[in-house]
């Protein structure tokens, strides 16, 4: 079978500079996949090309269809939902438009259902409901914006350092949600991190990013012991 | 009394003009967050194109209106997507080409209509009919009445259109942060049509609503000033604000002209500029405004 | 975007000249000075008077695009009133010399002084907002300034319009007024631009290019920077007063009609048309905007005529239609789009010597572990 | 090159800085004094002016004969062609180019084709000096003709037209202030259509006779012309019992007057003045109905286009006054010019006809600002065919002494008459004129007010 993401030499910049220079990366159903990187390694960067935000060169494709070259709404109705880093809420939205919205490219029945079960996951969010998103906490708009994008039933999650500028422990809930919601819905996550612990805990594999290219890749757990790796994302 | 009255009621009627061109400005600000400066002249030219079907093939009034508003949406439409979007897209977050495009349409659209209709005034019929009603003493025109309950219905279609719709939602979302909206399947770019499209539509209210002084391409020069700085009072992203700041402006302005020598009715301007410096010193949010315009 | 703010980047001006030695790139820029001065000084010795006269006129028009390019080009604030302060300007000097007997040299210090004031007042709303609203405030009073003057009909001349004594050369010079006229005009103009070009690259013009490009940046600078920028405020509209007063020298004529939403509108476009942010782009802008519609010499304006010939009228949609396709085409304008080719040349070339080294600016390079 | 004399220029300029500073222009004319008020200009029979003899000793650099040779004259035209003012002017230059076009075809003047090169001022008066500039000495025409507006020609006088100027022609101003009256100072500026206080007198003569002691209100513009019309009432109800008892301004830019007429019928006024322009003058008379005012209205003579009195409805038009010298060429109000003069009717024909065989439209051909323009074309026609011979000087001569030069569209009785310092303004005959809600009619007799336009120009 092949795999649910599959980017081959991706190449993708900024206007005249080019940040990623040739990058191959899988991600198949269901998995949670990490990549590691500094900054200005180029994480970012591959997200954005792959929710179509910047353009990009090579391939990548979600199920045998190309991301390269569609809109971020056209791509998002092939089953990608991309949380973009700062969390991205629509600040003047209430919790519960921010859902809606979520839902935009959806055109079944179950939108209320949906909500619910991301109210049960995240009950502080319940509470909030009708606040505008700009009035919470850092936390609570991470929170809300991986359930928005849930809300799009994305097969594949894109995840944009959801740790930046939270408390660790915070930072613990939404990772521990994320494996859930993992779990109960079969939903593919691909997370870049800077805090590569917590991601590597709750990942099954993992790639390391640097200047644009991949120079390693493996299971969780391998990267987890690489004493590279280990030494410049880990900490230890 | 009643003579403060009649001004008051004078000050209602243009008021309620200036009311129906900061709808129309405020639409597109919400949609894109930009002001549009050939939004007076872009609804001089939407009249133009009412008064096409109306006195070019006879249609009834109400009919050309309406014919009006779908020939404008589109017009604004395709305006976003083949002259704003490709500018806007290579500017980022330097409002100045976007702005230098308007000019670029205000001058156009300015030209282009006396070309297309002829350069004398045409005779545009009121729409609301003419005659008045005396209310203690003072007596206010059908054309006052028929503005203000139009504005009212204005409000309500766009409050049902942003808070109850889909697309309205999505147009909110686009206009507080288009990256997440398209994150999230929204079609940015069709939301930006749309808005402009909308804008141009209801500008066509505006304009037809002012028309009966005599439809020339000058028509909505003097009110534009006034729709900005209602819109500015208003907290250019409600389009009640706009009304309330329509209202607001167009009563203390005519007031203010008749009854203080020093403004006169020469220089009404006066009031309305320095009504935007100071609101924009003291509240730049305006009355009904979120806080956006501070970001310094 | 990033893209964007790549290409911002690249549009102030370059520090360096790429792959020339210093020496070369001194020469080079000695031998550019020396041509201009020698440009400007020959004019008038060319020229007829009628077309010095109208050389005259874009030297108005340059100050006046000159202290809209700092505001709007390198501060962000847009101005739609910069005609009203030209007003200013026209009107302190117009009256003080026909009514009061000032010389024009004295006059032209009051009215550069009269349009500062004018400046900063209309300019504190930019302590607190974006630069888009304060297009707004200038807006409403390039429309409230002709208003005004003929409301004060008995100071300024009301729509009569008042007329001004020549600004005349003294005999020693032995030059004939448009001459002496456009010679004065002309140092001092050389002379702002020396100044805003200090300005711009001092720490004060780099402050407020960094909050243009960058809202977090403004936000750390908070307090300076508001004020700031109200005095940048204030010295743009100081220019474009000086403009107006060398606008009287020319005409030695003022009446409100000159000084309505067209001038205001036509400074704005000739910034953006030689380049907003580009230190010549506001000459190069004011000398298409005045000699345009009197394209009878350099440059030919053929299109309008075969369109304009037997539809007059249809000026300003082609003026419309030209300025929208500029800002499609060339955003930053005639110097701005010169500058950013010449950029992106010599990127290019740097990266085909670096190899596959990575080109200066972007994303910094993080060594490899 | 010649030394100017520094006394002459400065009380030249003082003069023109002075009146406008006031803001009232004309008045303390020096030559006011010389009277005139009694004399007629028509009376003199012989083709040889004596009245009026220029002289060009002061005149800087004095080129008679530039724009002259024995083919072609070049005149020169500065006007607003494009913007919000453009279009309605630039019917008035096609007038006078379909005239000269026809001239031109029969030959031109004396053999020589007249050529008029034109130039877009936007109503910018800056825009006219540069305009005006280049003609002169660029294109080097032989004299400026019917430039538009008031400001405009006030740009440029002091450069050309003044006795120590350039001394260049400037033929019949299209503006109608009063103060293209300063013969003296400016010999080679010369105005066109009625002076506004001209118009003003002869309607207060009216309505003195219909109601002596009447109470006026006055609607103006808040411009020179405006004023004009204010100041001119003023002086002119001086000596009667009528009254001006209220006096509202409105700017151009914002035609809806109702506030301002409001005001005013709250005066309860019996007659109103409304001293207006484009589309205030429909707007104007709207609101006196909508106020249900019923007062004697006067519009001014701007306001009498007939594609402005169609916005408003006939109730509002019907019996509202004005004054007019030019027929009016509007289709349907034949009638009224075959019964005021059965030849004014057939002259009218005869326009019709000229200005579409010379490309015009048949809107063109019954449009007021064509026949204007047409009848200025006439006027250009008639001074350099009477000019003895064809220099700046003479030309000048000619125009400051037409002898009832009757140009065919001009009301019975009417006729352009100069007479140099004594009678500087070229159309002093008016009726009163009454709108039947479709036509204008005249009211009575000729009113002849010919030489006396002095007396009704304010004192500053």
């Amino acid at each position: 079978m092949s795999p649910l993401l599959d980017v081959r030499d991706l190449h993708a910049g900024y206007g005249p500079i080019t940040v990623l220079r040739g990058i191959d990366l899988t991600v198949e159903d269901g998995e949670i996949v990490v990549v590691l990187g500094a900054n200005g390694a180029g994480k970012t960067t591959l997200l954005r090309a792959l929710s179509g935000m910047i353009a990009g060169k090579g391939s990548a494709t979600v199920d045998g269809n190309s991301v390269l070259g569609r809109r971020p709404d056209q791509i998002v109705r092939l089953g990608v939902a991309h949380v973009p880093q700062g969390r991205g809420t629509i600040t003047d939205l209430t919790v519960d438009e921010n859902l809606q919205l979520g839902a935009y490219a959806r055109k079944d029945g179950e939108i209320e259902a949906d909500k619910e079960r991301w109210f049960e996951l995240f009950p502080r969010l319940r509470e909030r409901r009708t606040q505008t998103a700009g009035s919470m906490s850092g936390g609570e708009q991470q929170m809300l914006a991986i359930a928005r994008a849930l809300m799009a039933r994305p097969r594949l999650l894109l995840l944009d350092e959801p740790s930046l500028g939270l408390a660790p422990l915070v930072t613990q809930e939404v990772f521990r949600s994320l494996a859930q919601v993992n779990a109960e819905q079969g939903t593919a996550v691909l997370v870049v991190e800077q805090n590569a612990n917590l991601a590597l805990d709750v990942g099954n594999r993992g790639y390391v990013l640097e200047t644009g290219g991949i120079v390693a890749a493996g299971s969780a757990q391998q990267l987890q012991q690489d004493e590279a790796v280990r030494k410049a994302y880990l900490g230890y | 009394m009643s003579e403060f009255l009649q001004f008051f009621f004078l000050g209602l009627g243009r008021g309620a003009i200036y009311a129906t061109l900061a709808i129309a400005v405020v639409i597109i600000f919400r949609a894109t967050g930009l002001l549009n400066f050939a939004q007076g002249q872009m609804a001089m030219f939407s009249t133009f194109i009412v008064w096409g079907f109306y006195d070019g093939f006879g249609l009834p009034l109400w009919p050309s209106v309406l014919l009006g508003m779908v020939v404008s949406f589109l017009m604004g439409a395709l305006i976003e997507r083949l002259l704003i979007r490709p500018v806007s897209d290579k500017a980022g977050h330097n409002p100045l080409p976007v702005v230098i495009v308007t000019i670029g349409l205000f001058l156009g659209f300015q030209a282009l209509a006396p070309w297309l209709w002829g350069e004398t005034a045409k005779p545009f019929p009121q729409l609301f009919g003419s005659g008045s009603v005396e209310i203690f003493g003072a007596s206010i025109d059908y054309q006052t009445l028929g503005t203000l309950a139009m504005l009212a219905a204005e409000v309500l279609v766009l409050y049902l259109l942003f808070q109850r719709t889909k697309v309205g939602l999505a147009m909110r979302g686009v206009a507080s942060n288009s990256e997440s909206a398209a994150l999230v399947g929204v079609p940015v770019g069709n939301m930006l049509m749309i808005g402009w499209g909308l804008s141009a539509a209801f500008g066509v209210l505006a304009g037809v609503a002012t028309a009966d002084v005599g439809l020339d391409s000058t028509l909505m020069l003097g009110p534009l000033i006034y729709a900005f700085a209602a819109a500015t009072l208003g907290g250019f992203d409600s389009p009640l604000g706009a009304v309330v700041g329509g209202l607001i402006v167009g009563v203390v302005t005519e007031l203010l002209a008749h009854y203080v020598d020093a403004i006169g009715n020469d220089l009404k301007l006066l009031p309305a500029f320095l009504l935007i410096l100071v609101v924009l010193l003291v509240r730049p949010q305006g009355l009904f405004g979120k806080a956006q315009v501070t970001r310094v | 975007m990033s893209a964007a703010t790549a290409t911002a980047t690249a549009t102030a001006p370059a520090p360096t000249a790429g792959g020339l030695s210093p020496a070369a790139r001194t020469a080079i820029k000695v031998v550019v000075w020396v041509a201009v001065v020698g440009v400007l000084y020959w004019v008038p010795q060319y020229f007829t008077p009628v077309q010095v006269g109208l050389f005259t006129k874009v030297i108005a028009l340059a100050f006046a695009a000159l202290g809209l390019n700092l505001l709007t080009g390198y501060s962000g604030l847009i101005s739609v009133g910069h005609g009203a302060f030209m007003g200013v300007g026209a009107y302190t000097t117009a009256i003080l010399v026909a009514d009061h007997g000032w010389s024009h040299g004295a006059a032209l210090v009051a009215s550069a002084a009269a349009a500062f004031v004018l400046g900063v007042l209309i300019g504190l709303p930019a302590l607190r907002i974006k630069g888009l609203y304060l297009a707004l405030v200038t807006l409403a009073l390039a429309t409230l300034f002709p208003e005004v003057v003929k409301r004060y009909g008995d100071v300024t001349g009301g729509t009569q319009g008042l007329r001004v004594p020549k600004f005349k050369a003294p005999e020693a010079t032995d030059l004939a007024n448009d001459q002496w006229i456009y010679y004065v005009a002309v140092v001092l103009l050389v002379l702002s631009f020396v100044a805003v070009r200090n300005l711009v690259h001092s720490r004060v013009g780099r402050a407020l290019i960094a909050s243009r490009d960058n809202e977090t940046a403004a936000e750390t600078m908070g307090v300076h920077l508001s004020a700031y920028r109200v005095v940048v405020f204030g010295i743009s509209a100081m220019l474009a007063g000086m403009g107006g007063a060398v606008n009287v020298w020319q005409t030695n004529f003022v009446d409100p009609g000159q000084f309505g939403i067209v001038l205001s509108i036509t400074v704005l476009v000739a910034v953006v048309v030689g380049g907003a942010a580009t230190i010549l782009g506001p000459a190069v802008g004011a000398y298409l905007v005045v000699w345009l519609p009197n394209g009878d010499i350099l440059p030919p304006a053929v299109m309008p005529d075969l369109i304009l010939k037997d539809n007059p009228e249809l000026i300003d949609l082609v003026f419309g239609a030209a300025l929208i396709a500029l800002m499609m085409l060339a955003p930053y304008g005639l110097v701005g789009g010169i500058k950013l080719a010449l950029y992106r040349l010599k990127q290019r070339r740097a990266v085909a010597a670096a190899g596959k080294a990575p080109p200066g600016g972007g994303e910094p390079a993080v060594s490899t572990a | 090159m010649v030394k100017r004399s520094r006394l002459t220029r400065l009380l030249a300029l003082g003069m023109a800085v002075g009146l406008a500073a006031t803001a009232c222009g004309g008045g303390r004319d020096d030559e006011e004094s010389s009277g005139g008020g009694a004399s007629n200009g028509t009376t003199s029979g012989g083709e040889q002016a004596t009245g009026f003899d220029i002289d060009t000793s002061e005149c800087t650099d004095y080129q008679p004969d530039t724009g002259v040779t024995d083919t072609s004259i070049k005149i020169g035209v500065s006007l607003p062609l494009s913007g919000p003012y453009g279009t309605a002017f630039a019917a008035i230059s096609r007038g006078y180019e379909y005239y000269i076009n026809s001239v031109n075809e029969a030959g031109g003047v004396d053999g020589r084709q007249i050529e008029v090169i034109k130039y877009d001022d936007v109503y910018n008066a800056g825009t006219t000096k540069s305009n005006i500039d280049k003609l002169v000495q660029e294109d080097e025409v032989f004299a400026t003709f019917n430039v538009i507006g008031t400001p405009n020609n006030l740009a440029f006088r002091d450069d050309y037209n003044a006795v120590d100027s350039l001394c260049v022609p400037n033929l019949f101003t299209g503006t109608g202030s009063q103060l293209w009256g300063q013969t003296e100072a400016y010999p080679f500026l010369i105005g066109s259509i009625p002076a506004y206080p001209t118009e003003a007198a002869v309607f207060v003569d009216y309505l003195q006779q219909q109601k002596p002691d009447a109470t006026l209100a006055v609607l103006k513009q808040n411009d020179d012309f405006g004023e004009g019309y204010a100041e001119a009432l003023v002086t002119a109800i001086e000596g009667t019992d009528i009254e001006i008892v209220q006096e509202e301004v409105y700017n151009s830019d914002s035609p809806d007057v109702t506030a301002q007429i409001t005001a005013l019928a709250g005066s309860g006024a019996d007659a109103v003045f409304v001293g207006a322009t484009g589309l205030a003058c429909p707007n104007a008379l709207k609101a006196i109905t909508g106020a249900g005012w019923d007062p004697i209205t006067y519009i001014s003579a701007t306001c009498t286009s007939q594609t402005i009195l169609n916005l408003a409805a006939p109730e509002d038009t019907t019996d509202v006054l004005s004054t007019g010298y030019i027929a009016d060429p509007k289709a349907g109000c034949e009638a009224q010019l075959e019964a005021l003069d059965p030849e004014l009717a057939t002259n009218m024909e005869d326009f019709r006809a000229q200005v579409q065989a010379n490309g015009g439209s048949a809107e063109d051909a019954s449009n007021g600002f064509v026949a204007y323009g047409w009848s200025m074309g006439q006027l250009l026609e008639e001074t350099l065919k009477s000019a003895p011979e064809l220099t700046r000087e003479s030309v000048m001569e000619a125009a400051y002494n037409l002898q009832d030069v009757d140009l065919p569209l001009l009301l019975p009785g009417v006729s352009a008459n100069t007479n140099g310092v004594e009678d500087p303004f070229v159309i002093e005959s008016l009726y009163i004129i009454k709108y039947s809600g479709t036509c204008w009619e005249t009211q009575g007799e000729v009113v002849d007010v010919e030489g006396r336009t002095k007396e009704y120009i304010p004192e500053g």
